[in-house]
């Protein structure tokens, strides 16, 4: 199994872990992701704020380049980036004038795009193509007695829910319970981290971190797994400051490929999991094989 | 090209079940639409002479809309049913007459739908209008005169319909 | 004879109906009467206020006297709705009814256009079509078909159930049946009705035992219409009964072999219970029943599925021999002249919206759930608890579920304001509980309703407006501990809230049965968009169909509560009473009818008659219509390769004079 | 929040322009698209906030060293120039445009960053910038939030 792969800025940066544990986990299940050559910014919620056609060009440029590929998916693990380009692919559908500022700007660039490559999340190509079949197969380290909260926050289930429900994904929930881990209910599984406003207006970004945080302490997790970088740092890097406001809440945040990793066996140092301002305790030892 | 101030002109066949109280509902409704379409009631669409369509085109209507029940729902049990398959094969036949196939149509409407009344006729009239008319009227004076003039080729479909239209008038 | 000129003048009288603004305000009637003036044949030509008026009909009653006119034209509303007015009005002028067109300019023209020269114009072109058509109009007879007396009524719910008795007592025999083992629907579910708190059961339990008392309603539960043909006055109708294995005659309902039952505690989910109780395979549905006849479950029953099963239920009936497994599942067929169709609705599944936590959090619970519990008679004796067994302590009402929302159903239940407002009393109660009830708006219109709510509202019933957006049970603070925590903005306050409370009821709202298609083709019957029952005319016939003789009431046309499914109830009984007192209906003389002369006899229509009304004479191998099987739809006029079947009403020259007039340019 | 969504819908509404777009609840809007699927009139009000917040920078019409909009245009420029966003450079650019105190309150954080090595000072950039600034600058400006209400 081949797709196209857009990282998006964040795996190059803040995200860089999530990048780290998926592209080997992927590697171990047989799926090749091969990159875009010379991909740019999706255009994120922030470009949207400013002008939706030019971030709509920007998306287009990626989407673009993924077609030249002819590869049958665009695979991206960000959930801004999966938004952005699943809402340009609409906007194009609906919206004659962005189509119109589109083309202009592919025209410019001697780019072409059909619009019928569909933009898929990892969870979805693991649960869907892979199967969880495939992947128990491939678990060699069950997490067995890990108490995991799954935490799917916003972009990938909204508003474009195509593999999962809006309101109660289970996608996740399926694959952790396969790699051996006890699953908590955790009915915040789709509300907001707070997104960028834990950085530009902290008392309201970050009392929403917060909650998640309380509630998947108070349901008894060892851990959150996330599939978004911001995501993921919002749940990890706040928690000095939402300990002075509201009193500590310790609990690691890590991307849902890490757990995979780990259950596959992967050294954790390859996981990137060190990247963690919250580290997760370290599994007891792979058990001697019968 | 054709006058400016010209408009479609549709004639509609309605069945008086399904689609003319859809009409009828779309009038209850206050729902605007196009002035081009004027519609006959029938007890089915089942009635539809083919002749109906086509004295309305010799007679210079632009366009004729036949609606009927959807299918299963006819107050006739399948009137419908036989409804479309003589407009398709009637379609065949105005395909040969070069006459576009926009100019045909068949919807099926329920009683409930006024608003399907009201974008099937805002519809068609639009895509009538690139059209231009089909002034069939004049086509036949034309080619009665070829006829006159002694090239008989291109009028042999037409001229049986101008027999056709020549009965009623 | 192409024509019908040959006999004399053609004398037209055409008038146009202003119906006061409505067409006048877009289509200049003057204008219209002075064109239609100058075609030929055209004696008098005027406009006038309201034509369907009494002065209106006068008019054209002194001018077919005074002016000889042979023809009427009358350009008004449509002929769905006042063709019959004006017929009337042409006879009773002397001419026979059918020397008349209509034309349809106020619901075809002036209501939906704007423009007034394009209105106008297109007035001028339908008249125009009309005068042309009318000249080849001839007289015809109405037949008079005759009207069985008898009518089925389809749903046993309180609509169907007061149909029944409405006509049963004005001595007409009616069939009932009702595909449940139990006729009583939705209202033997509740406590009590709102606004006046008076006992459900005590209202309905009467009416159902009059049903079953009454010798001229044959009742047929545990029963589904299979089959339906004919036409008004004369339907033949097929009715699946399913077996009960239990014999109805013999039944005593004194229920010892439910006792004797080898189940010796309830095991499956009891429907009427929904599901708050278990029931045995044996069963009788409710206490209260009709009829009182025991039925076994054929998926449960051990000897039904098995067949090794030690059958204590047949020795606890002994000698009266009721139970008998080998039933099987027959089909009666009867004839009746009307049909009175009240299937009802059901409720919304309130698993729909994931968000209010139904079938996750077990104090979540339903509308009809609450009922039960706080009915005496109900799974808990008619206290409210919570799964646990404990009171609650607050109860919070959702309206709304299912209700007005575009992603589920968009129409209002029109019930839940008042039931939830008559819950949350009962809750109040029965508990003391501290009730709130989250609403969008309160809609209590009817008789008595709007003192109702202002009584929940001094009894203490916290109202707020806002529709809720979560039920969940993560907790912010000490207090939300171990409850339902509702999260809605307060719409009045401005404020988003979180409310913890004990247990929340789902006011789920009503929607069309799950096969409402397929009886609305059962029954030929149109259903709108969202599948309620449509119809004839939305304010003046409002328990007719587009199928003569069939009628509708209850909520199988439209949520509404007891008092209207009664009403409607009463309102088609007196149809269908109407026809059959008068005994015969006139039928429209649209039939078609063949040319002899010109048939070729090939037989070509034969298949496409639906009601093989069409027979090939042995003799003269032409074809024959009978007219009496008729119901004129005219596909065999159109697919007649020699023209020989015409239709009355439709002939050929009376259409291509319709399609020529609103051709011709003015 | 000063104004709830649904205010904001019914301010719209009712062209009180200035109390909307001088509202903080627009910038509030992570667009976690919450609202937009569970309206029970199916309006997608996370697109009417992007358009909204679009017509307040179109305007100018928002609290001085207020951090989104601001957030918003160093975004707008990092992408226009580099193709790329480099998310340690971009937040402190915005520290510094918006409250330069904030960066010493959060320089643990930095710390920390840098400690995890998630600290990038190097800035992502893409080969072809030329092509992609000519794709952005082919766009002509026109009413903002025209595919949101065309879609709504």
């Amino acid at each position: 199994m081949k797709y196209a792969y857009f990282p998006g800025c964040s795996l190059k940066g803040l995200g860089k872990a999530y990048e780290e544990s998926l592209l080997p986990v992927m590697e171990r299940l047989g799926v090749e992701l091969v990159e875009l050559d010379d991909w740019n910014c999706c255009g994120a919620t922030a470009y949207m704020s400013v002008d939706e056609s030019k971030a709509c060009i920007l998306a287009s440029r990626n989407l673009a380049l993924a077609e030249k590929t002819g590869s049958r998916d665009l695979v991206t693990p960000c959930s801004a980036c999966y938004l952005v380009l699943n809402k340009t692919k609409h906007y194009l559908k609906d919206s004659p004038e962005i189509r119109e500022s589109v083309q202009r700007a592919l025209d410019t660039a001697g780019l072409q795009y059909s619009g019928a490559m569909p933009v898929r999340h990892p969870l979805d190509i693991l649960v869907n193509d892979v199967g969880l079949d495939v992947i128990r197969e491939k678990v060699v380290r069950p997490l067995t007695g890990l108490k995991v909260a799954p935490y799917y926050g916003c972009q990938v289930v909204r508003p474009y829910a195509t593999f999962d429900d809006a309101w109660n994904p289970t996608t996740m929930d399926r694959l952790l319970a396969t790699l051996g881990a006890e699953v908590v209910p955790y009915p915040l599984k789709t509300k907001c981290c707070g997104g960028s406003l834990t950085g530009t207006l902290p008392d309201t970004g970050l009392r929403l971190t917060y909650i998640l945080l309380k509630e998947a302490v108070r349901r008894g997790a060892d851990v959150i797994a996330t599939i978004c970088p911001l995501c993921q740092f919002n749940l990890d890097a706040y928690h000095d400051q939402i300990a002075r406001q509201w009193g500590p809440v310790p609990i690691p945040t890590v991307y849902f490929t890490q757990l995979m990793g780990l259950a596959f066996g992967l050294p954790e140092s390859q996981l990137g999991l060190n990247r963690n301002f919250v580290r997760m305790k370290p599994l007891p030892a792979i058990p001697a094989k019968a | 090209m054709h006058d400016v101030n010209w408009e479609p002109r549709i004639v509609a066949f309605f069945c008086n079940w399904c689609t003319y109280t859809a009409a009828d509902l779309a009038g209850v409704s206050r729902l605007k639409y196009a002035p081009n379409v004027r519609i006959v009631r029938l007890m089915c669409s089942g009635r539809v002479d083919p002749q109906f369509i086509l004295a309305a085109l010799a007679g210079d209507a632009d366009g004729v809309l036949i609606g009927g029940c959807h299918i299963g729902d006819c107050h006739y049990v399948e009137g419908n049913l036989k409804t479309l398959r003589r407009f398709q094969m009637l379609k065949r036949m105005l395909a040969e007459f070069g006459i576009e196939d926009q100019r045909v149509r068949l919807e099926w409407i329920s009683a409930s739908e006024g608003d399907k009344v009201r974008s099937v006729i805002n519809e068609m009239v639009e895509q009538l209008r690139p059209l231009g008319p089909l002034a069939l009227r004049q086509q036949f004076k034309d080619w009665d005169r070829e006829i006159a003039d002694g090239d008989p080729v291109s009028a042999t479909p037409a001229a049986a319909m101008h027999e056709t239209e020549a009965a009623h008038a | 004879m192409k024509t019908n000129l040959s006999n004399g003048e053609i004398r037209i009288g055409f008038y146009i109906c202003h119906c006061g603004h409505n067409i006048a305000g877009v289509v200049d009637c003057t204008a219209v009467a002075h064109e239609i003036a100058g075609l030929p044949g055209v004696v008098v030509s005027r406009d006038y206020k309201y034509m369907c008026s009494d002065p209106g009909q006068e008019l054209i009653r002194n001018d077919i006297r005074e002016h000889a006119l042979n023809r009427i034209v009358v350009a008004s509303c449509s002929p769905l709705l006042h063709e019959n007015t004006f017929r009337n009005a042409v006879e009773a002028g002397g001419l026979n009814r059918y020397f008349f067109q209509m034309v349809n300019i106020r619901e075809h023209d002036s209501w939906v256009h704007t423009n007034r020269a394009e209105a106008t114009t297109k007035a001028v072109a339908l008249a125009r079509a009309a005068v042309l058509r009318v000249r080849f109009h001839r007289a015809l007879e109405t037949t008079r078909v005759a009207i069985h007396p008898d009518v089925l009524v389809v749903g046993g719910g309180i609509a169907g159930i007061h149909a029944a008795l409405t006509l049963a007592n004005a001595g007409k025999k009616v069939y009932l049946v009702e595909r449940e083992p139990s006729i009583g629907g939705h209202m033997a579910k509740f406590d009590k009705t709102f606004p006046t708190l008076d006992c459900a059961a005590c209202i309905l339990t009467p009416k159902m035992s009059a049903v079953r008392a009454n010798k001229n309603i044959k009742l047929w539960t545990y029963s589904e219409v299979a089959k339906v043909e004919g036409y008004v006055g004369n339907y033949t109708v097929s009715v699946r009964r399913k077996p009960r294995y239990v014999n109805e005659e013999l039944c005593v309902g004194c229920q010892e072999c439910i006792e004797a039952c080898v189940f010796k505690e309830g095991k499956y989910p009891d429907e009427f219970n929904v599901g708050l109780s278990k029931r045995k395979p044996i069963y009788i549905p409710f206490p209260q029943a009709v009829p009182q006849v025991v039925v076994i479950d054929r998926e449960r029953c051990l000897q039904l599925k098995s067949g090794r099963c030690k059958k204590t239920c047949i020795e606890a009936c002994a000698d009266r021999h009721a139970i008998d497994f080998a039933q099987k599942e027959e089909t009666l067929e009867i004839k009746v002249g009307n049909i009175i169709v009240a299937t009802g609705f059901r409720l919304f599944d309130a698993k729909r919206i994931p968000q209010y936590g139904y079938g996750l959090y077990p104090n979540v619970v339903t509308s009809i759930e609450l009922e039960r519990l706080v009915t005496s008679s109900g799974p808990t004796g008619g206290e409210i608890t919570m799964r646990d067994g404990r009171i609650p302590q607050s109860v919070a009402f959702i309206l709304c579920v299912g209700s007005r929302d575009f992603r589920t159903n968009r129409w209002c239940s029109r019930t839940c304001c008042m039931h939830s407002m008559k819950l949350a009393q009962l809750v109040r109660e029965h508990t003391g509980a501290d009730v709130t009830v989250f609403y969008l708006d309160i809609r209590a219109p009817g008789k008595g309703c709007e003192e109702f709510y202002d009584k929940s509202l001094k009894d203490g019933i916290q109202f707020v407006r806002g529709r809720v957006a979560e039920v969940t049970d993560w907790a912010l603070t000490p207090e939300e501990e171990g409850k339902l925590v509702i999260r809605a903005e307060d719409t009045l306050a401005g404020v988003v809230r979180r409310i913890p409370v004990d247990m929340i009821v789902l006011a789920v709202g009503m929607e069309p049965q799950a096969d409402s298609q397929a009886v609305r083709r059962l029954f030929n019957m149109s259903c709108g968009s969202e599948g309620w029952f449509l119809e004839k005319h939305p304010k003046l016939a409002p328990v007719s169909t587009f199928t003569d003789g069939v009628f509708i009431a209850g909520c199988c046309q439209g949520p509404k509560d007891i008092p209207d499914s009664i009403a409607q109830a009463g309102a088609a009984a007196a149809e269908a009473m109407a026809l059959i007192d008068r005994g015969y209906i006139e039928q429209e003389p649209n039939t078609a009818y063949v040319v002899e002369e010109d048939c070729s006899g090939c037989k070509s229509c034969l298949p496409l008659c639906p009601y093989t009304a069409i027979t090939l004479d042995g003799e003269t191998h032409k074809a024959r219509i009978n007219a009496a099987l008729c119901k004129g739809c005219g596909t065999c006029v159109a697919a007649c390769p020699s023209g020989s079947i015409r239709q009355h009403l439709f002939e050929d020259d009376e259409i291509f004079s319709e399609i020529e007039g609103v051709l011709t340019h003015a | 929040m000063e104004h709830s969504p649904r205010q904001i819908m019914a301010l719209v509404r009712a062209d009180f322009k200035d109390e909307v777009l001088r509202s903080r609840s627009i910038w509030l809007c992570a667009s976690c698209y919450a609202c937009t699927v569970e309206c029970p009139r199916e309006i997608r009000i996370t697109d009417i906030m992007y358009a909204l917040k679009q017509r307040a920078i179109l305007e100018g019409i928002y609290p001085k060293r207020f951090p989104i909009p601001i957030l918003a245009k160093e975004f707008f420029k990092m992408v226009h120039s580099k193709g790329r966003i480099t998310e340690t450079l971009l937040v402190m650019r915005l520290f510094l445009k918006a409250n330069w105190r904030a960066v010493l309150s959060s320089w643990r954080q930095g710390i920390g960053l840098i400690r995890t090595g998630r600290f990038v000072l190097r800035h992502e950039r893409i080969e072809h910038r030329a092509q992609l600034a000519a794709m952005l600058d082919s766009d002509v400006r026109h009413e903002p939030g025209s595919a949101s209400k065309e879609a709504a």
